[in-house]
């Protein structure tokens, strides 16, 4: 019985290579990882958005319509609709000039319950921390 | 020369750009070229948006990342693939993409 | 009425630049203009056989196939790209063609505009 | 020995990473460790069968198959990523599984290291 | 009976993706490029590394050694070989510290006679301008 | 946490590199990360190189970029793939790629 941590941390943007949107199937895949493991062995995730990775984070994007893509923003929904920890970087949210309002914080038109969070970096290094495998993406 | 650029790029820009000379140089700002258009750093607009007073932003790739017109910054007129096709066709002899 | 040659060396999936050149493509021919397609590097993946259209991915073969029906639109993948990525000329999809890259260089002679596309 | 979970998602041309990724592994293998390899994203173009081996490109599937036979190697690809670029199973390289992307979690829960090679 | 002139623009550094190569290969493409077009009508390729992109002109360069895959050098020296126009931007070079003893300036070692030449961006810049069409890199 | 980072390239490394903290911090510099250890700008190496005590740069990626250890900054150590396995298992609890 145990359970490892994997931060999954995104630094890349979004629509210019494929990682921040890797970043979330794969941290998504933690629920269904157990078909692989142990009784009572689990795998938690925890996503994390830093540097120009936080403008994966802006609302209202619409790839869908564009260009017949799903949206890093619907992934996101997704992330939270299972409850997956996401952390936006509070550093980067300011340089930017952003503002909660401006930034996918829930999933509650999908009937999500889990909220992300707008935490300083010195968080996001704590998650390192304490997590057993980091995939920078 | 009447030069088009094609801008599809939020970093790693400026150095070509700051060298290229045009009688008319455009800045077409496409893909992840139009957060160039509608963020700021540190409270700054990027320093693209002073290179020319032709600049452009794609509305299909400014919707994409999450943009409305009223997001991008008052230099940059916003044209949809039909208006970018004129102006490679009819504003610029050559264009190029960075 | 001018033409487009558009080279384009943008892997399928992830960075959009093939999607745009499509569209681009596809509005320059709807305008009236022809228009050249060369894929070379990464983007000759757009030539191979039998994508599976997810929601999560680019799915152009559609609006390629309909506008090579246009008569006003060729597009032609690099050949040693792709055979180097293992898509052999039974693989690739209806409407293209397999030239070496002096396909392209011949097609710019003749172009009113080139927009070369670069990147991964 | 430890083991190693390597997870590369580099397109197979051009940047050098997943080269570096094949011959990390290779070596870790040489030193008796375990490596379980996880290709995805334009990765995945490692698993295509009938690549020819030009010496302009990357040409690392006879080293890839060294590699499995020492019972010591592992190599996964990502089946919703290759059959989104039109790999299906019969296209596969001998010496590939194919799974979805819980495999890669399972084999990080096990790993001693993991090294998440991003990338295009 | 016409000529017209592309120009090849690498600012892309070598190794990363597969841009650099491919600008090769493709000027080099210019060789057989008569068999598409009618008699006397060329196409005439001009070569220019800038910014990161001198760092493609490094000598001693071992990618087939290293990875068993072809160098750049080796490109470069195939179009010096076959006759290419190569420029190499001054500011560039002189911004890395960089002498030509460092940079590949010549393939005389497999029988070329064209020599690479060092040029300020203004000649560049020249050659951008007498260019029927102009590829970047 | 003794961490250890492979550096994979040459621009947009250092904002991330300057905010890991670790009680270890261990660069590895790989594939272009390697003109990090190997090419000044302006006459100044990379302020990366004063980021560890303890930097690495991989022989073969430097010999494929035309480097011999002679271009090597002084305080980067090269290493092979052999010396590479070591220290991923043997010098960090955890690695990354960037």
């Amino acid at each position: 019985m145990a359970t490892k941590k994997l931060a999954f941390i995104v630094r890349s943007m979004p629509y210019k290579t494929e990682a921040s949107r890797l970043a979330l199937t794969h941290a998504i895949a933690s629920q269904t990882v157990e078909i692989y493991l142990e009784d009572g062995d689990m795998v938690e995730p925890v996503v994390a958005f830093m540097g120009d990775g936080v403008l994966n984070c802006l609302k209202n994007q619409n790839a869908m319509g564009m260009y017949g893509v799903t949206s890093i923003e619907q992934h996101l929904k997704n992330s939270l609709l299972l409850d997956l920890k996401v952390l936006i970087c509070k550093e980067d949210v300011e340089r930017f000039g952003l503002s909660e309002s401006s930034l996918i914080m829930d999933a509650e038109d999908i009937g999500g319950e889990t909220k992300a969070t707008i935490v300083p970096f010195s968080e996001i290094q704590q998650e390192m921390e304490t997590s057993n495998h980091l995939l920078f993406f | 020369m009447r030069l088009g650029v094609l801008v599809s790029d939020f970093r790693n820009v400026d150095d070509t750009l700051s060298r290229l000379k045009a009688d008319k140089l455009g800045l077409i700002l496409v893909g992840n070229g139009v957060y160039l258009a509608a963020v700021k750093e540190s409270g700054k607009p990027s320093q693209v948006l002073g290179m020319s007073p032709d600049i452009y932003a794609l509305t299909e790739d400014l919707q994409t990342r999450g943009f409305s017109d009223a997001d991008v910054d008052k230099r940059v007129k916003t044209i949809t693939y039909d208006g970018l096709v004129d102006l490679i066709f009819n504003d610029y002899e050559k264009v190029i993409w960075i | 009425m001018g033409k487009l040659t558009i080279g384009c060396f943008s892997s399928l999936v992830g960075s959009l630049s093939l999607d745009f050149a499509v569209k681009l493509a596809n509005t320059a021919i709807k305008k009236g203009h022809t228009v050249d397609f060369w894929v070379s590097g990464n983007a000759t993946m757009l030539s191979k056989k039998g994508q599976r259209a997810f929601k999560d991915y680019s799915a152009l073969m559609k609006i390629v196939q309909e506008m090579t029906a246009t008569g006003k639109f060729q597009i032609t993948a690099c050949e040693a790209c792709a055979e180097a990525r293992g898509y052999h000329k039974e693989d690739t999809l209806e409407g293209f063609k397999r030239h070496s890259m002096d396909w392209y260089l011949a097609s710019s002679f003749s172009a009113d505009r080139v927009l070369h596309i670069g990147g991964d």
